[in-house]
């Protein structure tokens, strides 16, 4: 990794000093030695703080948002689930494909930095979860490619075997699970701001005046904002688990995200969202044979 | 310092601190004069007939509608037994309000904020400029001068809107202030228009046109009118502390606990709206 | 010293009970915070809860009071909180200073928050002294000492299998003639502090600040922040809200919630200014107003070092990495 | 505070026997906004109407809930009611108490009441937050489009032509008429298909009123009712029309000969040609894949021999873009692909051919005059045997539905096949023989009686070749034995499919189409020629499997429906559409393909944003289009998009209410 | 105790009658709700029916905002497949409520509190025997407790 970090300072000082991209977004250094953080880089000088190690957790897709209407191109470090994310933002025409590019970096796995705080630095930090279920480490879309791909044997399925555990217990004990859970929830957005499919200029949940969603507090509308936005990127969650990582009370969000990828598989056809930007969206559409259960 | 209570405040106010300062009054509301199309005055009193709080100029008042919410807006007067609003339909609570009808109760708390500086006005020459709605908080003081005029020197008011039928206070622009002792009333439109021969032009131009030097002004309107009227005044030789405004913000509380009314360290709720150049020159541009 | 093992720490909970609603913190679904204490709660004590204290005093909701509008009538009617005194057990000095903010903001300058008073005066504090820091902590740096908290009924102190206790207010004898028969005076000394993973020098920064406005490390600064509420809503001084109401047909019920400063439609006004439109103002917002607009007000720093915001960001934006970033800026 | 008026109807007893009206006038009282409260025996009369009008002026109402029968019943009566008062029409809501509510729990009369009082409170949940809505004019161009220009196509043309409306047929042939001009003879009365067709060509040719653009093809369709703007490609002829008289010199003399398509390659054309003898127009054009002059460079005989200069090699597709207030689709049918089925050795066995080839065998100035002669070797089939449903009712080969024609022309066929070969024999495999239709039955009865057909009742499994003759091996499940029959030729009666491109001119235009690509009508029953796009209306076999009649009965009801659409300058259009918040809308474009009408687009707007002039793009709704059924709304997900009248906050009003 | 048992009791007493939300579209389940009353078949009179354009225009979140208010059940009933007056909006509605079904399921709301059903113009038959059937099983459940917000 530390060949690679020299590698991909080298890039992003050619990019700059060759006027191809304004910017260029990667991970630096936090205070910790189990943390990174992304940064935003603009001359050429400063590419030195940019760095490559396992905890470049941070997907950065969803900085795109930020420079939509900048005159120039963004250079940006892509993993696997992060080129998912700016497949995201393309079809959502949220992002001109033209106006980024990816460099490409095939992930090893990033490691738990919650972990790593309990644990210390120096302890044998396991990979994060979001990593242990990442079927795509390599970036899926790129313009230039860093280092060797892994072509790493993944899974061909996501794996939904914990949300068939849930799915078998009664409706009273799968209730007080979400519902405990979701009582924590300090509706702080975090998972919501972190997401790549949440694009929208305007959240419904910000929109207090239409009655959508109150500013209380309590489960019930906890459990109104956590199911809607299942339902939102629903079909379009690309997996990269960003929101279950940053929440600060520990919510299991992918239960409900892979629970949706999992139906979406089963009654649609096999979909992985953010592989490519063309197809129609799995809710953006229909088939005269979808299974019958409405009679 | 306030003394009144040992609350620390720079300033006397009259709340009684047995009672919660977020639960409002039962008020309800009395009058409802039709000021433009889009601005209506309510007068507000108590459910008991009585004024819900006797407001300095320039001082706030928090008023709800049960079922739809609260909001801040200046008090533009006040009488034996009530308190004015002047109030321009442009969000949810607004709107609604704009649709009630006389009888309709209430919610009110109050007053809030600093108001304007009666001492450091009494005796002096005072200008007034105001643009649409922005009348409203000044119209407070100049019913303050008019009720107290042996104090005060010559009045003039500067006021100006985009049209004839965008002018609120018309009753005291036309019919009331005129006939005050040593009080000019100026009126302007942006337009001109039929069935007007008053003067037509923006507020700013119109200040320097009349090239009037009272003692101190107070300017109140929109962001862009006070924007250019200000180089006009400064360029007449007012000093920073001798032009007065107020300032609006976002607000829930109204006594500087909920946090989202600061420019700076300062909170408009508490601290303002009413502000002196030399006083925002201090503030960061954040408003 | 009067002390207790930690063993027994339960037995002195248990007779507490009796008198107090007695909060402790504890481990909850893979969070940690204060909770009623019950027999089987998961008690803490090696390191501070995720989530502060500060909803005991101001909950994330809050409700206020209650209206019936009937056609064009509005009454109002009063809504009284639980009676009864509650103590709160092992609260860390980080938080307890918070508890000095919120006194600040609430019970000063003319108005006093009633909500929050009723629950303050119902609160009698055990604090409790950090024997190691967690790796975010910064608490030294902001003034606060780890091993004495302000405005504590009580001080304890961690002696390893042991805790001592040492009354400082009034209040705070009567929880110890409460439990005094369980305790056992020892010899203990005040223990020291462990070392600071952090190292933070903040002298100077909110002077240094009040030129900083301008300054283009707040475009820096920002750039990776989400705009998400997390940080304000772990932080134990923020203490921003908002006020809204639910309504059910006649009733409506008024209440206040946590609000962030963070969020664009903060300062939305109705007619569609927002004077902090983007992430830099918000951004710049949260950080002087910790550093410099609130100690300007009110004579100390808005961040009491509890490292919370730290462990949550989700983009690791770090606030020593910020008072670092001010304090060389030019 | 909006001012809510309640009108609860007794509907005589049929309401007022099981809920107590006067009860419920009284509760709603103190629903909120409700400021009049009154029942009445019936409100949909004089007088019930009449009190409704004076309670909106006297108690200066802003909102009516009418508590009544359904409002599929009196909604538009209690709608003119309140505009009569000077109320917008839309301030109204209806409250179903009689449908939903008297006439369903007669025998629960308190839990009936409870729920009439639980309807007018959602109603005036409803009402309360309606808004004003205006139904808009749009202007009607009073031109028509026909797209295709067979019998169906050429006869809607010809209804509106002489209804006074100017109508364009676009025709991708180089003539118009369409498989009718293929067709030698009509079922059940044996006349000449040209005979009836080419009179009609040549009046839809000469008709003042009529523009026919042939060799041409719809490339877009865009706008809405009254106002489509259509392009439409007109494909390079390499023939100047403007010059060429159709003397046919470059035809006889062009020296490349290809297959003809109209003959169903059972004779050659040349490469500059027009389709038939007498195609309309009679002006040939150029098939440049297979020309010499277009594929080498070099011969250009026609271009010399043109004395009148006519040829133009250099023609380029030309694109022309015209604004119709109406369209017809009349785009007909093609054959099945019955290679599917390889036990008929279609393909293998030039003798094995289709009901089209069979009709240019018999067809006296097809390839052989009018002889029927194997393909083969010239010889004229003494046996001949008939398989129908070839691709027709087979869910596992081919398509599920019935061809409808293909009993009767394969009875028709059988006959000209009798009369035409003596001592032959015709044999007839079928599943069933339907024959619905005036003379049908009769026609089909002499087929076997007096022509001597032989229907066999079954399934071909295997048709292979023993010397000279064909081999059909089959079933006949009649007398469950297994039949095998030496044929001379075999012809298979293949089903009728929509033209290959159907679904892509269905989604330029955007209408519907069914799982086998017919067009899809606006109701099976009450609107079999509209189609769920306004202004766009189905003639033909498009639709669905037609013979000759019922083609021509359709294209003269749909041009009888454009005429009535043409025949104003102007029409109002409904105002609960769909409408976009662009402050809100992202631009992602979900909704754009959820719209079955096509009427939502992306466009771009520019916006100041902190100072900066940035574009982005937005959702743009069509009002002439949308059809107001909601589904886009929920595709977006921060409700930038909302349906008028039936809006989150109406809807979400309602819902409160209910809970209340 | 089970979720909705905790705070039953008290309703039990107060004859409680379930309350059933049914979003009906105009074309066919409304008017097929008409028939039924044409018809004078009876049944139960716990349903409240929310008229839409189309079964398309129903949004999830209003069967959620329906529970988080008080309603015992939710029904979302329009036209069968291939007979929607807008061509295709009951195909998204079957994908969208497909999705969503599970979705509360999986949640813990028993999946008779919440069910689709196609129903046309001319099934009056089936519109009684839907409502019978499905006021029926939510009587047995007694009532919404989850995602209910009822602090107020």
């Amino acid at each position: 990794m530390v060949d690679l970090t020299l590698e991909i300072r080298k890039t992003a000082k050619e990019l700059l000093e060759k006027g191809e991209a304004k910017v260029v977004l990667g991970w630096e250094k936090g205070n910790f030695p189990y943390s990174t953080t992304p940064v935003f880089i603009d001359k050429p000088e400063d590419t030195e703080r940019l760095i490559w190690d396992e905890y470049c957790i941070n997907n950065l897709a969803l900085y795109m948002l930020d420079y939509k209407h900048l005159d120039g191109k963004v250079g940006i470090f892509v993993k696997g689930c992060d080129s998912r994310g700016i497949n995201r933002l393309v079809q959502d025409k949220q992002l001109d494909r033209e106006k980024v590019i990816l460099i490409g970096l095939s992930c090893p796995g990033m490691k738990d930095e919650k972990k790593a705080k309990e644990l210390g630095p120096n302890a044998d930090i396991p990979m994060a979860q979001k990593c242990q279920d990442c079927r795509y480490p390599d970036p899926v879309v790129y313009d230039v490619f860093l280092g060797e791909k892994q072509n790493k044997k993944v899974p061909e399925k996501i794996d939904t075997s914990d949300v068939e555990e849930m799915e078998t217990k009664s409706p009273d004990e799968k209730y007080r699970f979400f519902t405990t859970n979701y009582e924590k929830c300090l509706r702080c957005y975090a998972c919501r701001n972190v997401c790549p499919a949440c694009n929208c200029k305007e959240c419904i949940f910000d929109q207090t005046a239409t009655g959508w969603l109150a500013k209380a507090n309590n489960v019930s509308n906890n459990m109104f904002f956590a199911l809607t936005r299942a339902m939102h990127v629903g079909g379009r969650c690309i997996e990269c688990g960003e929101c279950e990582r940053v929440c600060s009370v520990n919510i299991p969000i992918m239960l409900l995200n892979k629970k949706i990828i999992k139906d979406i598989n089963f009654l649609f056809g096999d979909y992985d969202a953010g592989l490519e930007t063309e197809e129609r969206l799995p809710l953006g559409g229909y088939d005269y044979t979808d299974p019958e259960e409405f009679m | 310092m306030c003394e009144n209570c040992s609350c620390g405040n720079d300033h006397n106010h009259d709340h009684d601190h047995d009672q919660n300062v977020l639960i409002p009054q039962r008020g309800k509301i009395i009058n409802i004069v039709e000021e433009t199309s889009d601005t209506k005055t309510f007068s507000i009193s108590t459910i008991d007939d009585k004024k819900p709080f006797d407001p300095q100029p320039g001082q706030l008042g928090m008023l709800s509608l049960g079922n739809v919410g609260e909001a801040i807006f200046s008090v533009t007067n006040k009488g034996e037994n009530h308190i004015e609003m002047a109030i321009k339909a442009v969000g949810e609570l607004t709107n609604a309000l704009h649709e009630v009808e006389v009888g309709q109760e209430v919610g009110i708390r109050g007053a809030y904020g600093n108001g304007f500086p009666l001492d450091f006005c009494k005796g002096k020459d005072l200008l007034f400029i105001g643009g649409g709605i922005g009348l409203a908080p000044v119209r407070s003081l100049i019913m303050h001068c008019i009720r107290n005029r042996d104090d005060y020197g010559k009045l003039t008011v500067i006021y100006g809107a985009r049209s004839k039928a965008d002018l609120c206070f018309k009753e005291d622009l036309f019919e009331n202030w005129p006939k005050v002792p040593n009080m000019d009333v100026f009126v302007t439109i942006d337009r001109e228009e039929e069935g007007w021969d008053g003067h037509v032009g923006f507020v700013p131009s119109y200040v320097e046109e009349l090239a009037l030097k009272p003692q101190v002004t107070v300017v109140c309107g929109p962001p862009i009118m006070i924007k250019f009227t200000l180089p006009g005044l400064q360029k007449m030789g007012y000093a920073d502390t001798d032009i007065i405004t107020t300032l609006e913000m976002r607000m829930k509380c109204g006594v500087g606990k909920c946090g989202r009314c600061n420019i700076g360290s300062k909170y408009v709720c508490l601290d303002g709206p009413v502000f002196t150049l030399a006083e925002m020159k201090d503030l960061p541009q954040e408003y | 010293m009067l002390v207790v093992l930690k063993a027994k720490l339960k037995d002195i909970l248990n007779t507490l009970a009796e008198e107090y609603k007695v909060l402790v913190p504890a481990k909850i679904e893979d969070t940690s915070k204060f909770i009623s204490y019950k027999d089987n709660v998961d008690i803490i004590l090696d390191e501070n809860v995720k989530l502060s204290p500060k909803d005991v005093f101001f909950p994330q909701t809050e409700k206020m009071y209650k209206m019936k509008t009937v056609k064009t009538s509005m009454e109002l009617e009063n809504i009284t909180d639980e009676a009864g005194k509650k103590l709160l057990f092992g609260v860390r000095s980080c938080d307890m200073k918070s508890l000095d903010c919120f006194d600040q903001v609430f019970l000063t300058k003319g108005y006093i928050d009633e909500f929050y008073k009723n629950k303050r005066d119902s609160v009698v504090t055990i604090a409790l002294s950090c024997s190691q820091p967690m790796q975010t902590c910064f608490c030294s740096a902001m003034g606060v000492d780890s091993q004495k908290a302000v405005g504590a009924d009580v001080q304890a102190y961690d002696l390893g299998d042991k805790i001592g206790l040492e009354a400082i207010s009034d209040e705070g004898s009567k929880v110890i003639e409460l439990i005094k028969g369980q305790l056992t005076e020892e010899g203990a000394e005040v223990p020291q502090p462990g070392e600071f993973y952090l190292k933070v020098d903040a002298d100077g920064v909110s002077e240094k600040l009040n030129g900083m406005f301008e300054s283009p490390i707040w475009d820096d600064v920002s750039k990776k922040c989400l705009n998400c509420g997390a940080c304000t809503y772990v932080c134990p001084t923020c203490h921003c809200f908002d006020i809204s109401q639910e309504v059910r047909g006649e009733n409506v019920t008024k209440y206040r919630c946590w609000d962030s400063c963070m969020f664009g439609e903060y300062t939305q006004m109705a007619g569609g200014h927002n004077p902090r439109p983007t992430k830099k103002e918000r951004v710049r917002n949260r950080f002087m107003h910790k550093l410099n607009y609130f100690p300007d007000r009110y004579n100390m720093l808005l961040c009491t070092g509890c490292g919370r915001c730290i462990n949550v960001c989700p983009v690791n934006l770090d606030i020593t990495s910020v008072i670092k970033q001010i304090k060389e800026a030019e | 505070m909006k001012r809510v008026g309640v009108f609860i109807c007794h509907c005589g007893t049929n309401i007022g026997g099981v809920v107590d009206c006067p009860k419920v006038a009284e509760i709603a009282k103190d629903y909120p906004g409700v400021v009049y409260s009154v029942d009445n025996k019936y409100m949909c009369s004089e007088p019930g109407q009449e009190l409704i009008k004076k309670a909106i002026k006297e108690q200066n109402l802003d909102r009516v809930v009418v508590a009544s029968c359904s409002p599929r019943m009196h909604e538009p009566t209690f709608r003119r009611c309140v505009e009569n008062a000077g109320m917008n029409a839309y301030f109204m809501e209806m409250a179903n108490i009689r449908e939903h509510c008297s006439w369903v729990h007669a025998s629960e009369k308190d839990k009936a009441t409870e729920k009439a009082c639980d309807l007018v409170k959602m109603a005036v949940a409803k009402a309360i937050m309606n808004k004003p809505l205006q139904k808009a004019t749009i202007p009607v161009t009073d031109r028509a489009l026909v797209i295709g220009g067979g019998i169906a196509g050429i006869q809607a043309a010809l209804d509106l032509a002489n209804a006074g409306h100017v109508v364009d047929i676009v025709e991708k042939e180089p003539s118009i008429g369409g498989k009718m001009a293929q067709i030698d003879k009509t079922f059940p009365t044996l006349d000449c298909s040209a005979c009836i067709l080419t009179p009609k060509m040549v009046d839809a040719s000469s008709h003042p009123n009529i523009n026919l653009i042939t060799y041409s093809e719809v490339e877009k369709v865009e706008g809405f009712v009254g106002n489509f703007d259509v392009t439409i490609r007109k494909k390079a002829r390499s023939v100047d029309m403007s010059v060429c008289t159709g003397c046919g010199v470059c035809m006889s003399k062009c020296p490349s000969k290809v297959d003809s398509e109209f003959e169903m390659l059972l004779s050659k054309r040349k490469a500059i040609y027009t389709p038939f003898p007498q195609a309309i127009p009679n002006k040939p054009v150029i098939d440049r894949d297979n020309c010499t002059y277009f594929k080498t460079g070099k011969c250009g005989i026609c271009q010399k021999v043109c004395t009148l200069g006519a040829i133009d090699y250099t023609q380029e597709d030309e694109f022309v873009v015209t604004r119709y207030g109406a369209i017809v689709i009349s785009t007909g049918f093609e054959q099945f692909d019955h290679s599917v089925y390889g036990e008929y050795g279609y393909g293998k066995y030039p003798d094995v051919i289709t009901g089209m080839h069979f009709e240019r065998l018999i067809n006296a100035s097809g390839p052989t005059m009018g002889k029927i002669k194997r393909p083969s070797d010239g010889k004229v089939p003494k046996n001949v045997v008939f398989i129908k449903c070839v691709g027709s009712r087979d869910v596992a080969k081919g398509k599920s539905y019935c061809s409808k024609t293909c009993c009767m022309y394969t009875a028709k066929h059988a006959t000209l096949v009798t009369e035409k070969i003596e001592d032959s024999n015709v044999y007839i495999f079928y599943m069933d023989v339907r024959t619905g239709g005036k003379g049908y039955e009769e026609f089909y009865n002499r087929t076997r009686e007096k022509y001597d057909a032989q229907y066999i009742r079954g399934r071909v499994s295997k048709v292979f070749k023993q010397g000279d003759k064909l081999i059909v091996r089959g079933e006949d499940t009649l007398l469950s034995q297994a039949v095998e029959i030496e044929a001379d030729m075999v012809v298979l009666a293949t089903a009728m499919v929509p033209q290959a491109d159907a679904s892509k001119l269905a989604q330029k235009i955007g209408i519907g189409y069914d799982k086998d690509h017919f067009f899809t009508e606006a109701h099976p029953k009450l609107a079999p020629v509209e189609t769920h796009t306004q202004g766009v209306y189905l003639a033909g076999a498009c639709q669905g499997p037609k013979d000759i009649p019922e083609s021509v009965a359709q294209a003269s009801a749909a041009a009888a429906k454009a005429c009535g659409l043409l025949s104003k300058s102007e029409m109002l259009t409904e105002p609960i559409i769909s409408v976009v918040n662009e402050s809100i809308c992202v631009g992602c474009g979900l909704c754009v393909p959820i719209c079955p009408y096509k009427a939502i687009d992306l466009k771009t707007i520019s916006e100041r944003d902190h100072g900066k002039t940035i574009e982005r793009l937005v959702a743009d709704v069509n009002g002439g289009l949308c059809q107001g059924c909601g589904a886009c709304t929920v595709a977006c997900r921060s409700g930038a998009l909302d349906l008028k009248h039936f809006t989150d906050q109406q809807i979400l009003a309602e819902v409160n209410a209910l809970c209340l | 105790m089970s979720v909705n048992e905790v705070q039953q009791n008290k309703e039990v007493e107060q004859n409680w009658e379930p309350k059933i939300l049914v979003f009906a579209c105009t074309w066919c389940t409304y008017a097929g709700a008409d028939l039924t009353g044409l018809s004078r078949l009876q049944y139960p009179p716990n349903i409240r029916i929310l008229k839409v354009p189309c079964s398309g225009r129903v949004n999830p979140q209003f069967v959620i905002k329906a529970f988080q208010k008080g309603v015992d059940g939710v029904l979302v009933a329009g036209c069968h497949p291939g007979d929607c007056h807008y061509t295709s909006g009951n195909y998204f509605t079957r994908r969208r409520f497909l999705l969503m079904r599970r979705l509360m399921e999986y949640i813990g709301m028993e999946p008779q509190r919440f069910q689709n059903r196609w129903i046309s113009a001319a099934e009056a038959p089936k519109f009684q025997q839907v409502i019978t059937e499905m006021t029926e099983e939510i009587r047995t459940l007694g009532p919404n407790r989850k995602l209910r917000d009822d602090q107020w």
